[in-house]
């Protein structure tokens, strides 16, 4: 008798079967936090890969055939995000897997995908994820090792000396304090202040009282959506004018929506979609860009943000790479990857090398201010 | 007067072990295979907590904080000093076992929603702990590197061996459970469950078996979290966190209070439950939401005792046509 | 050493007076029905959300966070009407999953209905920081604390002076016996749940121009309502506010001189610290048991 | 006529003993013995501390001042699991039955101190383990034979009507095999036949089972009927002792119960 209690259990099981799809169609799979913390990041993700699919397919798809993409949400959670790469794998047994969105999630798949032989394009940061370099998985998010360095040689134009950091505790926030606590002292500045705070919390002068104590010459806060708005507003209700950078983390409409006036006078590092518009007509990259925002902004109704751009640059350089190697297998489409050269994305130009599965340079960012609410290009 | 048979629990869990086994072969795809997997983790701390929570009446809002303590042991172990696999997971299970029983003398003077807010608020502290010390458990962004299961010189690689293992340590420690409460431990916690006054008066030491079941089912978590660890080879702070802990608490309450299937039926079914709801592509949290609350409102005893009334409805209906 | 003190006081206070609302939603709830409501959260963050859908269709700020407040008081209602009263016999704990069952499904509710962007109050009256005892205070702060403030008057008010006040307080009390004397212990429940759905989204709708509010505020809001009511003493209104503003100086102590990172885990020390040293919060009455 | 009216050495002595609950004085310098093999009564009208004192020598309540020795020993330093262990056992006044056990279950729970085996033991289900349970269950089942509720063994404690369970708390003390067994208003909502049947069991626990028998009452037929001897309390003091017939013709305990005849 108590053993029945277990088959109602199992059953629940069976009821995800779901019928098998057809084989024609080229079929890839994406992992993306649709829901939970990392949406923001994850939902025009989505967005981007569903509108550039049907793009792709209007014009005829690839190999002559059409693609189809799998789209699964790991909701943030590593568990969830690990069944979605299982489930992709051996039951969807897609050719390639685009995401996950965040870079916890990345670093629990790639084993798996690794092991299957399935190439895996993160939309995720971390130099983690391919450093040392594993020959199945590439990124397409530049690192942040690029977005600190631009911040920093600014600081140097301003003849800055002593910085400050203001990090978020969450995947995004350590990876970019791990950086700049390497990148600070090693660019000759003295990091006078390392202070941290909460994804969810709603009030940092606590942390910023403490880091005008040190007096420094400028402040870098590394975060997404809502901290930094909130440390913005912090700074001015505290009455602060020590020059503020913000992150890549924040480089989107949203921020200057919720940090309203106190988001002006801001720098920040930023992808060149973020400004398309004002971009110069010399910028090789621009029709691009301008086509990708306003495409973006006429069917979700919402201004485009760099984070949509990563969903844009792995599912074309999937499609590219499917071409190249005139080939679904895995395999093939692994080593077409890892020798694109050149390739125009969003998020910059893409040149992958078996050493370097990330295939960005330092043009990947350009300086953003904040002027009455809109973008300000302050420099290359 | 029938004679029970004291090996009763060992035929039960020896057929649930051979159901287990019998699961893969009758599964479509390799793919259900981890949420097998994923849902035997969660029925072994489920089993551990129904002890604490479901028999002992001592509600604990914090064992995520265990099952952490348990993989991140074993992962520092195993990578950082280079210890070997087994002296890892020994470490890990010690170590939840060890901090549950520093904890346990003050937490459980306390009672209802005072020991629910001390355990929450312990979940709470190890789970900051777990993110904020970056250079030990490498921070919000998690641990990554953590060797495969390897025993006795074989290496758990494909996800079908590592299911025949947890089948193993799932029953036994179900027959753990089952042995356990049909002792004069379990009958003295169920005892102080409904009246601590007139079991101390009948010679039970309240908090001698408070503490042992909390320890019990602390280490068991730390079991969880050390196999957990080594089957995923990457752990991270979100897991660890106040929301599983809750998750737990309603695969508890939801098998059926006071019922050791009723805490595996509850971790099956809720690990299950959100990948069958993929279906529902944006609404699946609202579907996931109102099965729970409809559960709990039509089976108020949980999964098991549903179906305990179920098993006797038939039973009625079956001998009213036998007689 | 000292020097930002009174900064962290300010904060503390502001972001304290909020947890001692959420903790007195949490009190009403448990006084007359002995149910811990983790829907409590979600009642805060529906009262941020729809102040700010409601103010963006184009009503008048004020009005936007009356109706808001107002639609979560029904909401509470229906909650305690369609999920918790079914419950009636069952065990306690069975009630408290109902509503970890319900604040999923408000969450989700929210989540669809407003999206998942974060988004932002305007101030009541404006953003510009007075400065004084040598902090800057925003104005919002002060509503905050006004409004607490102005809220435990209107509810000691409530119980001391109102049939309907002391009938719930008798509910708490001893259930039977209320109902023996003609009180509909039924009608009572539904009131609580209906007055602290209006007091967490009073808490949400003024705290959401200074922290913002997204669909998921609710779980971490609610965790520390209820941390303020523990701390305060359970069913103790007025403790549950003081135990708020308790909590909120901890946590930006905490900041302020441990270390940023550690700050709530630096608050639940010291709460667990009380909790050893008096099992039933500072201002709660330790319950004999009659042997 | 109770049988033995010969008093032994007292097997529970009490003398002092002071109990104060912040300001109220529940007991003051309150002494009292019970004889060895004897059914010894505690009365006294309502709040004279009678429970008080029962609490005092299980332990539920500390004392301020005053010592109890059982046997010789002295119990007032233990910790109220270790006064079983020692040999006194109770039962409570308003029922404390365990609901979610069975009744069987319920008695082998009282024979928790004398069960020994280790957690290992149960765990690997050892001969040791099996030869413990099956006298652990014979011993619950004699007692449950002894009170008369053997045909119940197996039903839920919590569905037993109010006077069994009330003989089911009493099988579950006897199951302790305590040297004294304190008996807490035993017969609060019993109907006079099941009171009578009581009785028969109280003398038959002293007499058979050869259990001494401390016996707080209100209903004065069970206790004259019963006891061999009496101790009266009065406002947490000791008022009389005696043998039934000398407290029933005590003027200052009439004077007590009934207040002054003015």
């Amino acid at each position: 008798m108590p053993l029945q209690t277990i088959l109602l259990a199992l059953c629940a099981l069976f009821v995800a079967a779901g019928p098998a799809s057809a084989a024609e169609p080229i079929r890839l799979g994406a992992v993306l936090s649709v829901t939970g913390p990392a949406s923001f990041l994850g939902e025009p993700e989505k967005n981007t890969i569903l509108m550039e699919v049907d793009k792709i397919n209007a014009a005829g798809g690839v190999l002559g055939r059409p693609v189809e993409v799998i789209i699964l949400d790991d909701e943030t959670d590593v568990n969830k995000a690990v069944l979605a790469v299982d489930r992709l794998i051996k039951k969807e047994n897609v050719a390639a897997i685009l995401g996950p969105t965040t870079s916890g999630n990345s670093l629990a798949v790639m084993g798996k995908a690794a092991a299957a032989k399935v190439p895996l394009i993160s939309c995720s940061a971390a130099e983690k994820i391919t450093k040392p370099v594993n020959p199945y998985i590439f990124k397409v998010a530049p690192s942040d090792r690029l977005a600190v360095a631009r911040i920093l040689a600014h600081a140097k134009t301003k003849g800055y000396k002593k910085l400050a950091i203001l990090t978020v505790s969450d995947g995004f926030g350590q990876a970019g304090r791990e950086v700049l606590k390497e990148l600070v002292p090693a660019e000759g500045f003295e990091l006078t202040a390392d202070e941290v705070f909460g994804p969810k919390d709603t009030d940092m002068t606590a942390q910023l009282t403490k880091i005008q104590g040190t007096s420094p010459d400028a402040v870098i806060c590394w975060g997404t959506n809502p901290g930094p708005a909130v440390v913005a507003k912090n700074r001015v209700q505290l009455g602060l004018t020590t020059p503020l950078y913000m992150s890549h983390g924040v480089a989107s409409k949203k921020f200057i929506e919720l940090a309203g006036d106190a988001a002006d006078g801001l720098l920040l590092p930023a992808g060149k979609i973020t400004a398309a518009a004002k971009l110069p007509g010399t910028d090789a990259q621009k029709a691009q860009l301008v086509a990708y925002a306003t495409a973006y902004d006429e069917r979700y109704k919402a201004p485009v943000s760099t984070f949509g751009g990563h969903g844009y640059d792995s599912l074309h350089l999937a499609v590219r790479a499917i071409a190249d190697a005139k080939s679904d297998k895995p395999e093939a489409i692994r080593d077409a990857l890892e020798k694109i050269k050149g390739f125009a994305g969003i998020g910059g130009i893409f040149t992958f090398t078996p050493e370097d599965h990330a295939g960005l340079g330092p043009d990947a960012f350009i300086m953003l201010g904040i002027e009455k609410g809109d973008w300000v290009i302050v420099g290359p | 007067m029938k004679r029970p048979v004291i090996g009763q629990s060992v035929v039960q869990a020896g057929l649930f072990l051979l159901l287990l086994l019998a699961v893969p072969a009758a599964l479509p795809n390799e793919y259900y295979l981890s949420i097998c997997i994923l849902g035997s983790l969660n029925a072994v701390i489920a089993v551990g907590l129904n002890l604490l929570m479901g028999y002992a009446g001592q509600v604990s809002l914090g064992h995520a904080a265990f099952y952490g303590l348990g993989a991140y042991a074993t992962a520092i172990a195993t990578t950082r000093f280079g210890l070997p696999i087994p002296v890892g997971m020994a470490a890990g299970v010690t170590l939840a076992a060890a901090v549950a029983w520093i904890v346990a003398a003050p937490t459980l003077r306390l009672k209802g929603n005072y020991l629910a807010m001390a355990t929450l608020g312990f979940g709470i502290i190890i789970s900051i702990v777990f993110n904020e010390a970056v250079d030990l458990t490498g921070g919000p962004s998690g641990y990554v590197g953590i060797p495969r299961l390897a025993l006795f010189g074989y290496t758990f690689e494909s996800d079908r061996s590592y299911y025949t293992l947890m089948a193993v340590v799932l029953a036994l420690v179900v027959l753990v459970a089952l042995h356990l409460m049909k002792s004069r431990t379990g009958r003295a916690l169920r005892a102080l469950h409904v009246s601590e006054k007139a079991a101390s008066s009948l010679g039970i030491d309240i908090a001698a078996h408070k503490r042992f079941v909390f320890v019990l089912s602390a280490a068991l978590a730390g079991l969880a979290g050390v196999l957990y660890a080594h089957y995923l080879s990457f752990i991270a702070p979100a897991s660890f966190g106040f929301s599983f802990s809750v998750q737990l608490v309603v695969m508890v309450v939801l098998g059926g209070m006071a019922s050791v299937w009723g805490s595996v039926a509850g971790a099956f079914f809720l690990t299950a439950l959100p990948e069958a709801l993929r279906e529902f592509e944006d609404i699946d949290i609202l579907v996931y939401g109102a099965i729970l609350v409809l559960t709990i409102m039509f089976l108020p005893d949980g999964l098991a005792g549903g179906l305990k009334r179920l098993g006797r409805k038939l039973r009625r209906v079956g001998v009213d046509h036998a007689g | 050493m000292f020097a930002g003190a009174p900064q962290y006081i300010v904060s503390g206070l502001t972001q304290g007076a909020a947890y001692g609302l959420i903790g007195l939603g949490f009190t009403m709830i448990f006084n007359t029905t002995g149910i811990i409501n983790f829907a409590q959260g979600e009642f805060v963050m529906l009262g941020g959300m729809l102040s700010v859908c409601l103010s963006v269709a184009g009503l008048p700020l004020p009005l936007a966070i009356v109706a808001a407040c107002l639609a979560t008081a029904v909401i509470g209602g229906l909650m305690e009407r369609l999920a918790i009263r079914p419950l009636a016999g069952a065990p306690p704990v069975n009630a408290v999953i109902i509503t970890i069952g319900v604040s999923i499904l408000l969450r989700g509710g929210a989540m669809l209905a407003f999206g998942k962007d974060t988004l932002a109050l305007p101030a009541f009256s404006g953003v510009k920081p007075i400065l004084a005892f040598g902090a800057a205070i925003q104005p919002q702060s002060l509503w905050v604390l006004a409004v607490t403030l102005a809220l435990l008057a209107a509810l000691k008010l409530f119980f001391t002076a109102t049939i309907q006040g002391k009938a719930m307080l008798a509910c708490a009390c001893q259930k039977k016996a209320a109902s023996l004397v003609g009180i509909s212990v039924a009608r009572m429940a539904l009131l609580s749940f209906a007055i602290s759905g209006l007091i967490g989204a009073t808490a949400g709708a003024i705290l959401a121009p200074i922290t913002m509010t997204a669909y998921d505020v609710g779980m971490m809001l609610g965790l520390k309502g209820f941390a303020a009511c523990i701390l305060g003493g359970l069913g103790n209104p007025f403790g549950a506010a003081a135990g708020g503003l308790i909590l909120g100086i901890l946590e930006s102590f905490g900041a302020g001189y441990v270390s940023s990172g550690y700050k709530d885990a630096f608050a639940f020390i010291v709460l667990l610290l009380l909790l050893f040293v008096k099992p039933s919060g500072l201002f709660g009455k330790a319950g004999v048991e009659r042997v | 006529m109770p049988a033995n009216t010969t008093p032994c050495a007292p097997l529970l002595d009490v003398s002092g003993a002071t109990v104060r609950f912040g300001g109220i004085h529940a007991l003051t310098e309150a002494d009292f013995t019970i004889a060895k093999g004897s059914v010894t009564a505690l009365i006294g009208p309502n709040g004279a501390g009678k429970t008080t004192m029962l609490n005092a020598i299980t332990g539920m309540v500390p004392l301020a001042g005053g010592a109890i020795t059982l046997d010789g020993t002295d119990i007032a330093g233990l910790p109220p699991q270790k006064r079983a262990a020692a040999g006194v056992v109770r039962t409570f006044q308003n029922l404390e039955v365990f609901t979610s056990m069975s009744v069987l279950e319920n008695v082998m729970t009282g024979r928790h101190a004398l069960t020994r085996y280790s957690i290992t033991a149960s765990l690997l289900r050892t001969p040791g383990f099996r030869r413990a349970e099956r006298a652990c269950r014979d011993a619950a089942m004699d007692c449950l034979e002894f009170v008369g509720l053997a045909e119940a063994a197996d039903t839920p404690a919590g569905d037993l009507p109010y006077g069994k369970q009330r003989l089911l708390e009493m099988a579950r003390a006897l199951a302790a095999e305590p040297k004294l067994l304190l008996l807490d208003e035993p017969a609060a909502g019993l109907n006079s036949k099941e009171t009578a049947q009581l009785g028969d069991l109280i003398r038959a626990v002293c007499d058979r089972r050869n259990v001494t028998v401390g016996l707080v009452e209100h209903d004065m037929e069970l206790v004259m009927a019963v006891s061999d001897h009496i101790t009266v309390l009065h406002f947490g003091r000791p008022l009389a002792a005696g043998t039934p017939d000398a407290i029933q013709a005590n003027p200052d305990v009439i004077k007590a119960y009934l207040g002054e005849d003015d």
